[in-house]
């Protein structure tokens, strides 16, 4: 009996071996894992984030007609708790392909993770250390970084307002407050305004009359809030409520767009100044259809998670599919230089450091009674492209 | 001009008042019923919630002014009915515990009702707008709660030292029997204290709610202030919390002027220290 | 026999020898469950975060079940652990040892300021003089980004090779390889603190759980066996620490933060509190359930609510206790083994 | 000179203006029962508080077998051979009897307790000093039964046998039959009486029966002083000791 049975097991053995080779060049599904912060403290982001991914991943299958297999890893808000969830992918199930992550600090670690065994990592999260210090050949980012981010917004601002000269950022106290402020600072210089003051705060305060109470001190032309999330929320609801609108401009940098308008309101949003790294009214053929079928799937206007979630999906599948190579160093030299139609125009993965080349934009947010439907809450006032040339960035792959 | 300062001052006075409204209620129910409401928080946000529903539903922020803190107390109510007359007599660990999930439960419902999303509720009509001193602003609205958290004071004041109710809550807090023997059920005196105190963190939270918004994960930060007033203060200390939440407002206001990274440090090494050398704070009873 | 002076009346004559059956049982058990974990479990990795965390339980349940001490402040400790292991490993070279080492000692360093601090309080003084003090831990961690990374983590943490001199003798790369190294500390920490528990310091933190005031009467300075627990707590807590730095080759200012204490306080009370057992139940219950309901029903935490509820009311023995008692009534009812199921 | 075991010299507590202890001078002669007694608010309880370190006296001076004590801990008079039981029973509720007198027992150990390295089994005198004194207060069948599942009387009886453990040259006693039920009484009675035969006792006790039935000598305390001194028989017969209790009547 026995006998019988090792032999079974040899000639299915052997049977797997010839046939295994000949399915792969058939069609190999691909299996393809979204980090999202589904429970926890980020779910707001994460929600919207899965449903770009799933939606991505929904059409690539009939448009590439392959068998795709989607894995969300829930990283429970929990940086431990993400990057132990990527092990275990990589590890026990082979995973390669890897998009999300909303902590900056998550996408980091990540991305170290996939590196030790060149996969591909896709984020859009806001460190620059991702393309710049910390960057390595498997972590690409969509995301403008800082420097963009805030050339994008401050210099069309001051051309837009000549008369404004006197300038006050609000900061977070940590690593990527320092980012936006020491760009606003370069900005300020080579235009020639007066940066008047900087009030930093922690990493958890909501209370900002204090600070807005500096700020007037320093009688500036515009306020720069340079914080982001739940902060800059507050902070330019309690700048509202202090009048500071009607006595300055507001600029908030780093906006996460459509969500945080609704969370935010029209009332707060009108006339105030927003850098977005998406904005669904873009007109570019690939956003057309995204809103589209964002409408058709969720019956909702897509927002930055769900727009930036859905590309990066959409182009890693994509260029895996296109190369022949679902995993490793011939998948990113595929993206490397990979050019293609995005939400915001044709958009670029610079070989140099994965950086995505895309617009940035700066929206003006619109009084209640001019908005043409219920996401109408901002108009683009310019959009364009600045990033560190490949020479001054400190990622050279 | 007006000194800077001298405007965090005020500023930090308005501060205050409101930490003041945000962490009696925290430290009513300790010194009455000596129960540790780690739930606190969460019933503030619940607060901030209800404002937003009843403000999107009516349009009426005075209605939600009543009728949020109205609801809180309610749920309060019932939550003590069901659940915290069990644990009363428990160590203060155990009533830590129960309140931490309560807090928990709350803050995922939340997310539940009204989506992981923060809320903004608009600065009622009537009070919009600023007054202008210098330089500096004020708003209206903080004028009006500065002047309403200074009522809800004086009330509460009035009625724990001029009523018969307070008059028996103080005597139940010393002893359970010597209510009985009064002939009133110490019973249903807890409940409604126990409601008192938690409708206040919900009056706080529909309060907070034009100047902060709802935020699900806002309960935490508001728990770990009201600790701060309540224990520099003195836990269970009424004067103690109003005179410890003007501290607290001024110096964190001033500390955005001075060194406002250490915000959030100062205060907690402030109730740190005074829990060492004066562990029954400002004004508590030794 | 109820099962609350099952773990409690051990010590009495009559009883003394079935707390030793127990007790080699329960050891027995954890080593089972130790070498079934990674094979029950989907992968070596969620095991090996189980017992880190159920490293930190334990730890926690030193504090809080055998002396009765409601600490906030564990992430101090697990949060210095694993900085100050991977600064060691990134910065002086050391090796597995020596962080692990380090690690511990520095532990058991700031357990000691911690403790002799907070001990100079009693209830709910001491509970908030923990909080503010790991809101403080927090504020510095965050603070020295330099060294630690701030918000963005302290990343590039290695998982060294147990090696003499320049020669490696064990890698720890593989998940599996890793787990058996956790898996040997874990085994070796919950020996010693069965043997901390079952000595006459164990029991005296017993007494002090039940009754400090008549502990002190008796002849024992109750703050040395306070500062003493603190100091035991804070080196394994710090141990957890260091091998999760490992494990995540990364350190998140989580892990430093209040919810941080939180999260190991809620294993260690729907475990069980006063059951080293238990606090292996707890972090596996919890971690788990994470892993099973979070994408499925983001809102799962709202579980761990009900939970904690439920054990403070109706399960004062959390898990542990839940299980034993159903042990001994199934041990009531079937006192005979089926002999032939044994049989083949 | 009369073999004394603890004497205090003019001491004294005060809580601000008052003063509760108001100059105590006493001397317990060893091998005796002490009973101090006196009415309400005497200040029996400051005394006793000053005698086993609760409270720190803020005059005068306490010595044990002629060894100042004043300013030791509580914990640390029990190696100097004082052991004391509580008026408001204070046992480990949740643990067993037998443990509970383990405990008490493993006491004078001191830091040495500190061990946690040790098994429990190594210090085998306080097992076998827990069984003795089990036997000796008649609660050998209830040794594995959690000290909280007692009756009230038996509780009493355990508070007792718990502040004999450590085999103290001097066993104070706060009361040990407050609370009890009048059966249970004689059976406490017998125990301090034997008790006395070989441990020298300062009792405070308000059951004047037992009071004069077992003490050898009693001081009678009112409003922080020492009022009268002597046997039971001079006590009993001092008019200003009647004043006093009436006084507390009126």
């Amino acid at each position: 009996m026995t006998v019988r049975k090792t032999s079974l097991m040899l000639s299915a053995l052997a049977l797997g071996l010839v046939t295994q080779p000949l399915l792969a060049q058939e069609q190999e599904p691909l299996t393809f894992y979204g980090v999202k912060s589904l429970s926890g403290a980020f779910a707001s982001y994460g929600k919207y984030a899965e449903m770009g991914s799933r939606l991505a991943v929904e059409e690539a299958r009939e448009t590439l007609g392959r068998d795709i297999e989607y894995v969300s890893l829930d990283t429970e808000g929990n940086a431990g708790r993400a990057i132990r969830k990527v092990q275990e992918a990589i590890n026990q199930d082979g995973g390669r392909l890897f998009n999300g992550a909303t902590l900056s600090s998550t996408a980091l670690a990540v991305g170290k993770e996939v590196a030790g065994v060149e996969g591909v990592f896709m984020t859009p999260a806001g460190a620059d250390e991702l393309t710049g210090s910390e960057c390595n050949a498997s972590t690409f980012r969509w995301s403008v970084p800082t420097y963009g981010a805030i050339r994008e917004t401050l210099v069309p601002l001051i051309e837009a307002l000549p008369e404004a000269k006197r300038f006050y950022t609000i900061t977070p106290e940590y690593v990527f407050g320092e980012a936006l402020l020491d760009n606003a600072k370069a900005v300020f210089e080579e235009y020639g305004v007066e940066h008047v003051g900087n009030s930093y705060h922690s990493l958890q305060e909501q209370e900002f009359s204090g600070y807005l109470t500096n700020a007037m001190s320093a009688a500036p032309d515009v306020l720069v809030l340079l914080n982001f999330g739940s902060q800059s929320s507050n902070a330019l609801r309690q700048a509202r409520n202090f009048g500071l609108n009607e006595q300055m401009d507001i600029l908030m940098v780093w906006s996460a767009g459509l969500d945080q308008f609704e969370e935010l309101g029209a009332a707060n949003v009108d006339g105030i100044y927003f850098g977005a790294q998406y904005w669904h009214e873009v007109d570019t053929p690939f956003n057309q259809q995204l809103v589209a079928s964002v409408r058709e799937a969720y019956d909702i206007t897509p927002t930055y998670p769900l727009a930036a979630d859905y590309t990066m999906t959409r182009v890693m599948l994509e260029v895996a599919d296109a190369s022949g190579a679902s995993e490793g160093p011939t998948l990113i030299e595929a993206l490397e230089g990979y050019t293609y139609q995005g939400p915001t125009g044709e958009e670029t993965i610079r070989a140099s450091d994965h950086q995505v080349i895309k617009d940035y934009y700066l929206l003006k947010g619109k009084a209640e009674g001019e908005m043409e439907d219920p996401d109408d809450y901002a108009d683009v006032i310019s959009a364009g492209r600045s990033f560190v040339t490949p020479e001054d960035s400190p990622c050279q792959l | 001009m007006l000194n800077v300062y001298l405007f965090q001052i005020l500023n930090g006075l308005g501060l205050g008042m409101i930490y003041f409204l945000i962490s009696v209620g925290l430290t009513l129910i300790f010194g009455l019923l000596n129960f540790v409401n780690f739930a606190h928080g969460a019933f503030f946000l619940v607060g901030s919630y209800l404002c937003y529903t009843l403000v999107s539903l009516t349009g009426n922020f005075w209605l939600a002014l009543i009728a949020g803190p109205l609801l809180v107390a309610l749920l309060a109510w019932a939550l003590e009915r069901s659940l915290i007359q069990r644990i009363y007599h428990l160590p203060h660990t155990f009533q830590i515990l129960v309140t931490l999930g309560i807090a928990l439960i709350i803050q995922e419902l939340s997310i539940m009702i009204w989506g992981p999303v923060g809320k903004s509720i608009p600065t009622p009509e009537a009070l919009q707008g600023v007054v202008r001193i210098g330089n500096f602003a004020y708003p209206y609205y903080r004028l009006f709660l500065i002047g309403f958290s200074a009522l809800v004071a004086v009330v509460l004041w009035l009625l724990l030292e001029r009523t018969r109710f307070g008059a028996l809550v103080r005597a139940g807090s010393e002893s359970t029997e010597m209510v009985s023997l009064l002939g009133s059920n110490i019973f249903r005196l807890f409940s409604i204290t126990f409601a008192l105190g938690v409708g206040l963190a919900g009056l706080a939270g529909v309060l907070s709610a034009p100047l902060r918004g709802a935020h699900p994960f806002i309960g935490p930060e508001v728990l770990g202030l009201a600790f701060v007033v309540v224990v520099i203060g003195g836990m269970g200390s009424f004067t103690g919390a109003l005179v410890a939440g003007l501290i607290v407002g001024v110096v964190q206001s001033l500390m955005t002027s001075l060194w406002p990274q250490g915000a959030s440090l100062m205060i907690y090494a402030a109730m740190a220290v005074v829990i060492l050398l004066r562990p029954h704070g400002l004004f508590g009873r030794a | 026999m109820t099962t609350k002076t099952l773990d409690t009346v051990a010590a009495s004559p009559g009883r003394r020898r079935f707390k030793g059956r127990l007790g080699a049982g329960t050891t027995l058990a954890m080593l089972a469950v130790m070498v079934l974990l990674p094979l029950v479990l989907p992968s070596a990795t969620l095991a090996t975060e189980i017992l880190i965390f159920a490293m930190a339980a334990l730890a926690c349940n030193l504090l809080l079940g055998f002396t009765g001490l409601l600490s906030f402040g564990q992430a101090i400790f697990f949060g210095a652990g694993a900085y100050i292991s991977a600064l060691a490993m990134i910065h002086l070279n050391a090796g597995l040892i020596g962080a692990l080492l380090i690690a511990v000692v520095s532990g058991c360093v700031l357990a000691l300021g911690v403790g002799m601090l907070c001990i100079r309080r009693k209830g709910i003084y001491f509970v908030m003089l923990t909080l503010a003090l790991t809101q403080m831990a927090y504020f510095l961690a965050y603070t020295l980004s330099d060294w630690t990374g701030g918000d963005n983590g302290l990343l590039d943490v290695p998982r060294p090779p147990l090696a003499v001199g320049e020669t490696t003798l064990i890698s720890f790369a593989s998940p599996l390889a890793f787990y058996a190294l956790v898996a040997s500390l874990f085994a070796l920490i919950y020996v010693v603190a069965r043997r901390i528990t079952d000595s006459p310091f164990g029991s005296t933190l017993l007494a002090i759980r039940e009754n400090e005031q008549r502990a002190s009467a008796l002849g024992y300075d109750t703050r040395l066996f306070k500062i003493m627990v603190f100091v035991l707590s804070g080196g394994i807590t710090a141990l957890a620490g260091a091998l999760y730095g490992m494990l995540l080759n990364f350190v998140p200012l989580s892990n430093i933060e209040l919810l941080m204490s939180e999260q190991i306080l809620i294993m260690t009370i729907i475990g069980g509190t006063g059951s080293l057992f238990g606090s292996l139940l707890g972090a596996g219950a919890i971690v788990l359930l994470g892993d099973l309901l979070s994408s499925i029903w983001p809102r799962w935490m709202l579980l761990l609510g009900v939970a904690l509820i439920a054990v403070v009311i109706f399960m004062r023995g959390g898990l542990w206790g839940g299980l034993s008692s159903l042990l001994e009534r199934r041990r009531g009812s079937h006192t005979k083994p089926h002999k032939e199921a044994g049989h083949d | 000179m009369t073999d004394v075991l603890l004497e205090t010299r003019d001491l004294a507590l005060a809580y601000g203006a008052f003063r509760a202890v108001d100059g105590v001078s006493l001397r317990i002669a060893r091998g005796s029962i002490h009973t101090v007694i006196g009415p309400n608010g005497a200040g029996k309880t400051s005394l006793f508080h000053c005698l086993t370190g609760e409270r720190r006296p803020t005059a005068g001076r306490i010595l044990l077998d002629g060894r100042e004590i004043t300013r030791e801990p509580p914990h640390g008079r029990v190696g100097l051979g004082m052991s004391r039981s509580f008026q408001v029973t204070s046992l480990f509720q949740e643990l067993s009897v037998h443990e509970n007198l383990r405990l008490a027992a493993q006491g004078i150990d001191g830091w040495r307790a500190l061990n946690f390295w040790q098994r429990l089994n190594k210090r085998r005198e306080h097992l076998a000093r827990a069984d003795e004194i089990l036997e000796r207060i008649g609660l050998a069948e209830r040794a594995g039964v959690a000290a909280g599942e007692l009756s009230h009387g038996q509780q009493r009886i355990l508070e007792v046998g718990m502040a004999i453990c450590p085999r103290p040259k001097l066993l104070l006693l706060d009361e040990p039959t407050s609370g009890m039920g009048i059966d249970d009484i004689p059976s406490m009675t017998s125990l301090i009486g034997e008790l006395g035969e070989d441990h020298s006792i300062l009792l405070i006790e308000h059951n004047m029966s037992i009071v004069m039935s077992i003490s050898d000598t009693i001081t009678v305390m009112n409003r922080g002083q020492v009022l009268v001194e002597g046997d039971p028989e001079t006590v009993r017969s001092d008019a200003r000791v009647r004043d006093a209790y009436l006084g507390e009547a009126a």
